[in-house]
């Protein structure tokens, strides 16, 4: 049998295959070293950097779900500095590519992330607009049309490395979040964030997360997360990196079947601290079995 | 220091108390590195249920690999550890977080409830390294459980909410009923006994080490989702918070907020 | 200690306790009465009923997805002629009240059934608005505030029972919907009504239901349902019904703690037929155990 | 007659072929009511699955309430209940869907693959009840397993896909080579295997019934996941579908359509 081809192409970073992690739930890959090798990953996706150092929110910052969890760690994080001068130095020893998330509160905040690592070896930028707190009077940038296209456009116009934007999912119809996103200029699209949930503990009577709502993750959203993978699919030129709830090889050929170009794992890795790896063995597998030898023409397969 | 994530096998399962149970399980890895204070994330097998349920070292037997976790059923994932018999496999991830330091000459180590498996280690490993005078105190709500096996290591306190046996209140109570002092606290329970305890290593100037809980979702300090407040700017964090899971669960009173 | 109460008033409707089934996993009660006594149920609510009768989509029909389901029954129905002989009479001979949930393609097909229904013994009617298929120019009308306030205000002019809105949860905001029904005139709510999803079977490489997408239903979704009932309870006045992954007794109250005033249970029926008396049994259990004499002081009690 | 879910034992697990169980199940209510050709929902006990698992009656033993399940594994559903041993429990809803009708002089019970379980029980209650002559044909696609339980009621006849053995082809091809005849056909298997007896049953005038499957969310009628097209309206559904799980499985070959 020929080689396979695993490569993805994501708006001119080859990545050895689709293979990337979650942003937020792997730090910014050392703790998930001791587990697996990074090399062996198409891309690591670093936890939201912003400007400055954010405390993120008082705890209990997560809660069980069936199927799922919910959290609201609230974008901690040690801010650009920190992060430049301690994470991507680290990264750099794989080989693997490095993709930042950004968070913001303000334009400005993303822009100046942005630019702080436009001299860095970084090959990607993932913007995450959908942070809670944002100043478009609380509506996140993300479930806004104008507001996605406007931030697009003014980190497209500072950045140096191609931009994905991430998309939020409580949104009525996630193609016009992703129209909006590719009128701006965007390079990639990332979807889905987590979907906005609750739990309340019904013994102590509370929210069971500090924060009341939280972020619903893992594999009780995924066949959400297909469908909104699907329907962008259909309706942009872009690439897609397909993400919520994978956990398995089949899983993963999931999202690319629907459409997506490269896959983000995350919830699962907390239970499965192997899973990325396993994941990358695993569409190996897959591949052989269907004898087809380049990922490529599975990306959208089923129409 | 390296961790894993391994199929254990259950050698043993005992109930102690009610709804409190012991389990001895075999590992391949963890239990010849792991260390006094440390945890391990257990999963449940059920699939509807996704995080790891952190639980304390009780005992640990390095030459074997073998550890023990003495716990209190309290939900559906304790429920599902309960119900495993000697020969089950079992989901561990380990060793985690950092561990007691074995220090001072006259100690307390001190337990609340379901904080008092850990001590146990804890207190085998300072008599065979240390010289320390071990003085364990003990607070239950009732019913009692694992205090006859400290009794090899010093003396034991016992404090019972009803009075039901020893000092009637809570450990600070067994302290003062019983005229102990010391030069080193390590201390595990719930957050308002180590908050007392904190008070009283403060105005007695004790070093005081406490262990601390807090929902987990990695348990090796990726996804930030246990931390507590300290009281300097963390190293790792770059603002005040600690991870539990890595930088803790054991830390010096003083450096963090309870 | 007191007599419990577990009474709760939809709009005038008094119901013996809260519990009701979920529109379309219950039949009309027919099948269920052989595992449960209906004269336990607050109310029974009715699967969809059209102007005519509905032959419903292609199969398969359903998917199963990690702690839920994906169904594209496509509403098929008898039609209300045969619902009205057939289905009202056997719901009569329980002591319960009668909920009957009303489709549509167009508007006027809905008030057709509205008017059909208008000198039968019903209690109250559930409108599901957010059918796949409707004049709209495909937009579904539960998406868009005002089609969902109009349609409203025109069944209210001609119903003659009290009207629950039954609302999609595939929206931005929840609370726009809520308040669009609130200012229509809508006396009840329901919420959530099932979540667009899809599965992809990577090994027949097709879609795992013949209509590709489905509703999400089940434990899975709970999370959601909780956040957005918690979220209309705090935005508009009217009662909420609510639903969505309800399983347990603990499930159902933290729906009632989140706001709602009574709740549906259904795809639980399909894996433990018995799921709503044990509901019913189990909210009069935890009222003893928090010594709580009257159900509507636990309704909204988180804030 | 009335339907319930229980929690069943299981009495015996035992590999027919690579893949292929057979499960005794010990109820309380089920097996008592139970006819040929009904099946039950078995459900799975890990809380991420939530649907049944619809399985056939291979056999009933109405005096002492147990049924047999024979099953292959082709999911995470059945590989749970093949792990199943002696004296552990079961979740399962029943007896449901109608059932095969006991008539016929000369009868055809056909079964493919996974489709034979349900033939067995059909050909002990046609020997027990009527002096029907039971001809059975088992199509296989290698590995064969249950054709020597048949032999105690009649001539048994096998298709194999490779020839390994009997008849190298489907059915169809063992009973044109084999110059069978009946009155009356029974049959279970792949739709394509049922569309294809259809077709033979109106050609030669034959009385067909068969088993067919959907996926199946209630499983007892109310939920409208599990339809197949019937030819005229249905009196239940008014419209031109009818509901595998309560209507059938068996149906009239004529009134539905494959
Ligand atoms: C470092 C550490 C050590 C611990 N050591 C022990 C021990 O030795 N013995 C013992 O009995 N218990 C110990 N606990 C508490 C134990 O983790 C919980 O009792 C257990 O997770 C409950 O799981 P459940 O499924 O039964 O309960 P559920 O309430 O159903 O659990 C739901 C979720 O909440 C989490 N959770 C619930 N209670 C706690 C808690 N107190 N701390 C952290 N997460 C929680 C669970 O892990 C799970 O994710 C320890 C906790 C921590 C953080
Ligand atoms: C009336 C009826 C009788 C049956 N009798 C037998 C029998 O006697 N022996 C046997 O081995 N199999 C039988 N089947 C098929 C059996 O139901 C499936 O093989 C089984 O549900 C697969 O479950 P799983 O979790 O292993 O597979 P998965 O593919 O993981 O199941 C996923 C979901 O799809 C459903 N599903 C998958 N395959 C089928 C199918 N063929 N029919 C209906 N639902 C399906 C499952 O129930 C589950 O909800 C019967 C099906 C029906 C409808
Ligand atoms: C604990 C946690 C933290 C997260 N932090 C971030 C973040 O900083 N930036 C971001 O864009 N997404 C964040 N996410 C969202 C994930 O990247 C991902 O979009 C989502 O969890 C769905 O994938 P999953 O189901 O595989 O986890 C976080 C998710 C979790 C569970
Ligand atoms: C099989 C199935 C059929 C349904 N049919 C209807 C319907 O006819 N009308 C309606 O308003 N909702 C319908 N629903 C939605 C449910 O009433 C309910 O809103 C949703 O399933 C969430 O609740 P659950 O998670 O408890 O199932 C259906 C759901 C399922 C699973
Ligand atoms: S549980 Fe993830 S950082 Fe501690
Ligand atoms: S499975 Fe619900 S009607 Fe057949």
């Amino acid at each position: 049998m020929e080689q396979l081809n695993t490569q993805v192409n994501l708006a001119g970073v080859i990545l050895k295959n689709p293979v990337m992690t979650a942003s937020g739930t792997f730090g910014s890959g050392e703790e998930y070293s001791e587990f697996v090798d990074l090399s062996r990953l198409g891309a690591v996706v670093t936890k939201g950097v912003a400007n400055i150092p954010w405390p993120g929110n008082a705890t209990p910052r997560i809660a069980e779900t069936q199927g799922g969890m919910l959290n609201a760690i609230g974008l901690q994080n040690p801010g650009m500095e920190v992060f430049c001068k301690r994470d991507i130095p680290f990264l750099k020893k794989f080989d693997t590519k490095i993709i930042v998330n950004v968070c913001g509160k303000t334009t400005e905040d993303y822009l100046e992330v942005v630019e702080r690592l436009s001299d860095e070896p970084v090959d990607l930028l993932e913007i995450n607009i959908s942070c809670p707190n944002v100043k478009e009077g609380g509506i996140a940038f993300g479930q806004d049309p104008k507001a996605v296209e406007a931030i697009t456009k003014a980190i497209k116009a500072k950045a140096k490395q191609p931009v994905i934007m991430k998309l939020s999912p409580n949104v009525t119809d996630i193609t016009t979040m992703a129209k909006a996103a590719e009128a701006g200029g965007a390079d990639v699209l990332s979807l889905i964030n987590t979907i906005t949930g609750m739990k309340i503990d019904v013994n102590r009577r509370d929210f069971a997360i500090a924060n009341r709502t939280g972020g619903l993750s893992g594999p009780a959203i995924k066949p959400i997360a297909v469908r909104m993978v699907y329907q962008v699919a259909n309706a942009v030129k872009l690439p897609i990196i397909g993400m919520g709830g994978i956990a398995t090889p089949e899983d993963a050929m999931e999202f690319i079947l629907a459409g997506a170009t490269a896959v983000s794992v995350g919830t699962a890795n907390f239970y499965n601290p192997y899973a990325t790896v396993e994941i990358v063995e695993g569409i190996e597998k897959y591949m052989k079995q269907y004898k087809e030898t380049d990922i490529n023409n599975l990306i959208g397969y089923v129409k | 220091m390296s961790k894993w994530k391994e199929t254990g096998t259950v050698i043993s399962q005992e109930m102690l108390a009610d709804g409190v149970y012991s389990m001895w399980i075999q590992t391949d890895k963890i239990g010849k590195e792991a260390l006094q204070g440390q945890f391990v994330s257990i999963y449940t097998k059920d699939s509807g249920k996704l995080l790891p349920r952190p639980i304390s070292l009780c005992e640990i037997d390095r030459e074997q690999g073998r550890i023990r976790l003495v716990y209190r059923v309290v939900g559906a994932g304790t429920k599902e550890f309960s119900s495993y018999q000697a020969g089950d496999t079992v989901e561990v991830m380990g060793p985690l977080g950092n561990h007691f330091p074995l220090k001072g000459k006259k100690a307390f180590l001190i337990g609340g409830g379901i904080g008092i498996p850990p001590m146990l280690e804890l207190a085998k490993q300072l008599e065979k390294e240390t010289d320390c005078v071990k003085q364990m105190i003990l607070g239950y709500r009732d019913v009692l459980f694992l205090n006859k096996e400290f009794e090899s290591y010093g003396d034991v306190y016992v404090a019972t909410e009803d009075g039901s046996v020893g000092t009637k209140g809570n450990v600070l109570d067994a302290i003062k009923e019983n005229g102990l002092e010391a030069d080193v606290i390590f201390a595990c329970g719930p957050t308002p006994m180590l908050r007392a305890i904190k008070e009283y290593a403060i105005t007695n100037n004790i070093e005081c080490y406490v262990s601390l809980e807090e929902k987990m979702a990695c348990g090796i300090g990726a996804c930030l989702a246990c931390v507590c407040k300290s009281k300097e700017v963390d190293h790792h964090t770059n603002v005040n918070n600690k991870r539990i899971c890595k930088d803790g669960p054991v830390f010096l009173a003083t450096e963090v907020e309870l």
